[in-house]
């Protein structure tokens, strides 16, 4: 990582695209999102099952795929919610000469809104999913893109599970 | 608007359109009482031999509350144990799978150690060591007398582990009967793999999703399903086969792709990857009762195995399957395939749960009785309800309740032994 | 210290000074009869018309377990339904409001779509579309027998709506009698709308917070309330007046800014905007059995509501409005005098939840019965508890239990419908 | 395997080998009367007087669901009283600790308020303000009338608070009998200071604790234990003496260092640092029923007391306590000393816990009755279930149950009051 | 933003001010956390609430009335926690020449003291609320200053609700 | 602290090593944990108890102590769960020339594998611990070094504790 050469330049160039992606998603700005990322961005949630002592990739898309997914959206039905993923920048490693890997800590706690029973529990809060963003970013045209992003969840036991992505 | 409420509740449903009583999904009696006459005396698929490939493998589960554990001996059998201490109780087996060759902290390798006070127990069940036996026990007792309970356990129908909590269980093959005849093939030509594997907590009773993965006609919810499934020539000639003893099954289909392309190249499956004799893109699936479900599809064989834990909450095992001998290219395009649809995160999944949910908060324990109709006949194709009665017929024979009047014990005709492996039409 | 603590718990109270006993806030089986006999057997303030503008919005809610849906028709009515699908018991909408303009995924614009197998109906409760009826159901089941069940609903008292969960309700201007006699002009000369609703799960009984809604003795909490109010000429002038069917209610008081106002000028109350008819700064009050309260307090309508969810368990709905024509000022100032006071963040509201949630814990499940004191006498004055000792005579009459005697019935007295419009001091 | 597992639970056990029915750990009914009929009916420590060393200062705890606080007067006596207010039953003090010159926001200093109205009362518990008194009360009540409920309250054994919920309470003496004879010169020498309070919410039922404690047998589940203190001469000497009322106590043995410095220098305790008259390194143990323990080794004395929550579910608090007189530099190593063991970090805590929480997981409310061995007789030394035995005695005689047959009264043996001071060998 | 030029600098500059926010408020020094704030600082609690379609407004004051409304926090019945505020700044705009927009996720969580049943659940933490600080902060001699705080909670089921601000 | 004198440098500077700390922590790299500290490391976990009203300590120990104890876990029992300690540099003051004192928001949460009803409950992810650490950094060799940690935990309430260090 020659071009970027102070750390703290390096941690806050990088803290500019992550938590603008945190920000991005609780929004559901999917488009704006997405213009965070690079054409080669490939999405992932993974978490290893300790059921069949295996790894378990529950999402993995490319960039088209992700954009797919993200459109049909709409089509679906879920259970509304509002998610506030916080996350916080771990780790930062060079990854060649223009990327980096960032590790960041990650809970996502949602805020229920049509939980079903939304005129007894909408509006409360709880912890969804605990784990990382294992992410590669690259620089191109003086800023960070997501080159690539793993959501590595801890938490396997995600009730019924979700269309949105963490 | 001049009938009361519970009048409401009731009007629907009788000899010509069948219902159940919701109370069979509410009521704190009837759960246990399914817990002591269903759970604890039936065979349940509990895991797959795959989860357990080496000697000394295990897999911890629960039925009907009772701890159990799935041991691979030295020797390569799949033994099952209830997973309890003979000494003062104490679970033994924490862990959700491992392999005994590693010790625990106070116990010996090869050995299930109970933590609390070392006792420990071979592969076999056999009790290997009472902790300060003779200077405690004296003559009293020794390890002949201690050996964990053993359950049935049959490792069957394409490497699936079955357990069964009584000594007195029948046969496997005979709960079974012919409910196997059309996967079987499918099943055991190549040794299949477990590749997936989540779980859900859901708070609605478990025959609610017995229910849905006993019909196609909940298929207007998936916008996929209902847009493009539902249109394909062959759709509706699906039929439901109804066992006795509440299993049902439906033969293969074709799924056709191709309505699938104009409507989304990117999530679309893989076309040329199946299980062995089965043609591509086929689809079968196997509802057994009280709650087990076998969905093989294309390129994955789905599995939902169910935990009741309150009349009102579920655990719900989710599994994936593909062959052993899958090339990591092919292995990578089932586990696709199967998110795409049935991962946390896949197309179908949270909104088949999302139903069930729906029907616990329309249905709850304390509310008063609603007919929940089953009553759609349509030539046992897809769409129509008969695995659903089918399920509750027996369901009735088993609690001696009959289902839409749970207070009333069912007629002969139900709680005869069911002598035929296939029902009619019109079950119910 | 010789006394058991048993006899301690129930030393206090008697013919002259009433009480009640703790059990009627406790026992799981009174909860349960009361859900029966008073909450599916009463008109309940769920919502009010602001909330429901447009043709096609709804807003959901439960009563006594039943999910219920309010609807506007595209004929402006307001209608009230039983939220539940008539074919296997989902729950049919989620959100807590919107507009049915917007299609589910798998439903039509203007249409409730049951999500499970979209069966539609109108906002009217007829039934437009069951999915495949034909083919599935022949000549059995059509439309015209599954419309949803529709329940008693009014739009009344200001543009509340009420909704009663019996078809054989009394009218709701019987069962309100002359309660709104003192509100009704302000309520009912410029359309309202509600600007403000939060809500709270509280671990207490609910009759809890409607005795605290009832008197004002416990103003003695409030920092502002007993150093201002409490000294204010005229404070101890208010009175309540009790009604037939346990309701009670306060007529105006004007409030006094000047001692507020040397106390914290910031903080103080708008002091020149009321409603409609309304003195300045004016105050009345009605608590409406079995737990609604409408507090007019100079520039805001409070209004509180209540779902029993398990004896020590109660979700609590709290409303602000102000009139629909309001400037965008006034409406500020409205908000901001209401939040003061009585948002989540206000001065009174969390001291009084904490209030009642202590006594969920010197009075808790399982523990034995203590003699609630209901029995200051003050010629009706705030600080009387006879609001309390109206609210209990009526539920005595209703549960066919005595208050002070759960397990005994109440005498003639009492379980004689009431007669007269109001009832005198003393009432216990 | 051809045992059915009801059969397999309960077939160990009998007249040579004692054990219990594990309902008496999960059923529901019998909890309730275990509440009733021993934890309402006994002595309990619930604190020590260094807690409230200053006139004035307060502890709120609870016992058998009912709020107590525990007030050291301003004539410095330690006082006990139900935290309860008599008029509408609010909780009163709601601090774990605290002193009542602060004054709550509406109260006045030296008092207990009342948040709810404001109601007063002093250290002694007698009212001293009702507010409004005679505007709402007339001559109907006053102060006189509304005393603080007192309970029977004692000092006594090193400092130790206990309470009795119930006046007709026998002289706490009596209840403990001989069983401080060991302990006491160690802890009456010098007053005692508690540096140390955690707690822990545990899903288990409470008497696996106080089984845990009344065994060194579990001593194998840790590793310092099993791989240092088992191997030390003298180790099996140490003898278990059992005593009327359920009580049984352990004299002293001399925990020996060298084992521990070979292991790991760095975690061992502090030599030279001990109790008053005890030899360095000495350890000394007293079980009380239903669920007290202490524990003085070496440098810090640990008191486990419980709240039984629910048939599954206990609050244990955890305690360390040294002398009032510490040096810094002395008071420090005890810290670390406790913690090294003790601790919520500590070395062995979370290993007892983990062992009792399993055996809440192995038998759990609604499972089948399984035998609990109690049957180890090893001459009453440190791997003996004399304890435990001892234990349900009592259990029995108190609850007319028996422990191994809970639906049998027990024999007259067993219900006959306990005329000796200890018990022999074999005891069961 | 012209005064502060490099973005690492800013962002420290801005956490320092955002953490030491956080840390007056949990700690109740309300004198500190004013010193933190502009004389022109607006300070409100808003939501949306799904029940109405509406937003809400649950407390709104300028610096007079937040310096009253905190004063006045010793004379109510609270129960007593400590309150742990959880922020991470996530996004930093130029806002004028010497004024920036921050905002920050935010999870508060709540460890109960005095909760009534003390002895019992006393010492268990809980998460109290999810949602954003809106932040606006303003260069005045050289520092950071809060001038506009929105405090945008995604939980609207608060329980009792609370005295003491988020 | 002159020897780094840019604000945003000296915040990135020790973001690094409190970061780092937390992620080995989580992946129980001891070994690299401990190349964290200096040979003056002190670890301690404290708390105030509302029940006793005095400061409680609940581990203490040195370098050699903590390397001791975090080397016998392997022989303890432990109901393993996947910890994920997220924490944010709150305040950041000189502590003479060459060190600064560090105070970290820190909430612990849980993912429970072998709970015990691993089958049901294994894979949820819970809140266990609030706090902060309250931290010593020492620049050594041009890094900073934890010369000393307090964890300060709000939470009392830990259910059965742990032979972990938060
Ligand atoms: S409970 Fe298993 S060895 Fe004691
Ligand atoms: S449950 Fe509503 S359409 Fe089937
Ligand atoms: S409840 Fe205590 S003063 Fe009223
Ligand atoms: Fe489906
Ligand atoms: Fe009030
Ligand atoms: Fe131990």
């Amino acid at each position: 990582m020659s071009s970027v050469p102070k750390r703290s330049e390096l941690r806050a160039a990088v803290e500019d695209v992550l938590y603008a992606s945190a920000v991005h998603l609780d929004s559901q700005k999917f488009e704006s999102w997405l213009q965070l990322t690079a054409p080669e961005f490939r999405y992932r949630i993974t978490s290893y099952s300790h059921d069949l002592r295996k790894d378990m990739t529950w999402l993995d898309h490319d960039r088209a795929g992700l954009t797919a997914l993200l459109a049909i959206l709409p089509k679906h039905h879920v259970n509304g919610a509002q998610w506030l993923r916080q996350t916080v920048l771990y780790t930062l490693d060079d990854d060649g000469p223009d990327a980096v890997r960032a590790v960041s800590s990650l809970a996502v706690f949602q805020t229920v809104l049509d939980v079903g029973d939304a005129h007894v529990d909408g509006g409360s809060s709880r912890l969804f999913a605990a784990g990382h963003y294992q992410d590669r970013l690259r620089l191109e045209g003086g800023r960070f893109l997501l080159s690539d992003r793993n959501v590595r969840l801890d938490t396997r036991q995600l009730g019924i599970g979700s269309h949105l992505i963490p | 608007m001049t009938e009361t409420l519970a009048g409401w509740r009731r009007r629907l449903g009788g000899e010509h359109l069948p219902y159940v009583d919701s109370r069979i999904y509410t009521d704190a009696t009837i759960f246990e009482e399914e817990l002591a006459k269903i759970w604890r005396r039936t065979w349940l698929l509990v895991s797959h031999e795959s989860e357990l490939p080496e000697p000394l493998d295990f897999r911890t589960t629960t039925i009907a509350r009772e701890p159990v554990v799935i041991v691979r001996g030295e020797d390569g059998k799949v033994r099952a144990f209830l997973n309890v201490c003979p000494h003062r109780g104490a679970l033994l087996l924490r862990q959700p799978a491992g392999n005994l060759r590693n010790a625990n902290p106070s116990g010996s390798p090869k050995r299930i150690t109970c933590m609390f006070h070392a006792w420990q127990f071979d592969a076999a069940g056999q009790c290997t060591s009472i902790t300060r036996r003779s200077a405690g026990y004296q003559e009293r007792l020794d390890c002949s007398q201690v050996s964990l309970k053993e359950l049935p356990c049959e490792v069957a129908y394409g490497g699936f582990v079955w357990v069964h909590l009584e000594a007195s269980a029948p046969p496997l093959r005979a709960s079974m009967g012919n409910a196997f005849d059309a996967l079987l093939p499918h099943l055991e030509t190549e040794p299949l793999e477990v590749f997936h594997h989540h779980k859900a907590i859901v708070t609605t009773n478990y025959k609610f999703w017995h229910d849905t993965n006993s019909e196609f006609y909940h298929d207007y919810m998936h916008h996929f399903n209902r847009v493009t499934s539902m249109k394909q020539p062959g759709y509706f000639d699906r039929r439901y086969a109804p066992f006795s003893n509440g299993h049902v099954t439906i033969s293969s289909m074709q799924v056709k792709y191709t309505a699938y392309e104009q409507d989304d190249v990117v999530l679309a499956d893989s076309r040329d990857l199946s299980f062995p004799g089965l043609e591509t893109n086929g689809w079968k699936l196997l509802d057994l009762f009280p709650g087990i479900t076998l969905n093989l599809r294309g390129s994955a064989l789905r599995i939902d195995t169910m935990t009741p834990l309150a009349p009102d909450k579920v655990l719900i095992e989710f599994r994936g399957l593909g062959l052993k001998k899958d090339t990591p290219d092919a292995r990578a395009r089932r586990v696709r395939d199967h998110n795409t649809i049935w991962g946390p995160f896949g197309r179908n999944l949270p909104e088949d749960l999302l139903g069930v949910v729906n029907q616990g908060l329309g249905v709850r324990p304390g509310s008063e009785s609603l007919h929940i109709l089953h009553g759609r006949f349509e030539d046992n194709s897809i769409h129509d309800e008969i695995g659903l009665r089918c399920y509750y017929r027996e369901w009735s024979r088993r609690m001696n309740r009959l289902a839409s009047a749970p207070d009333e014990a069912p007629p002969d005709a139900i709680t005869a032994e069911p002598q035929s492996s296939s029902l009619g039409n019109g079950v119910h």
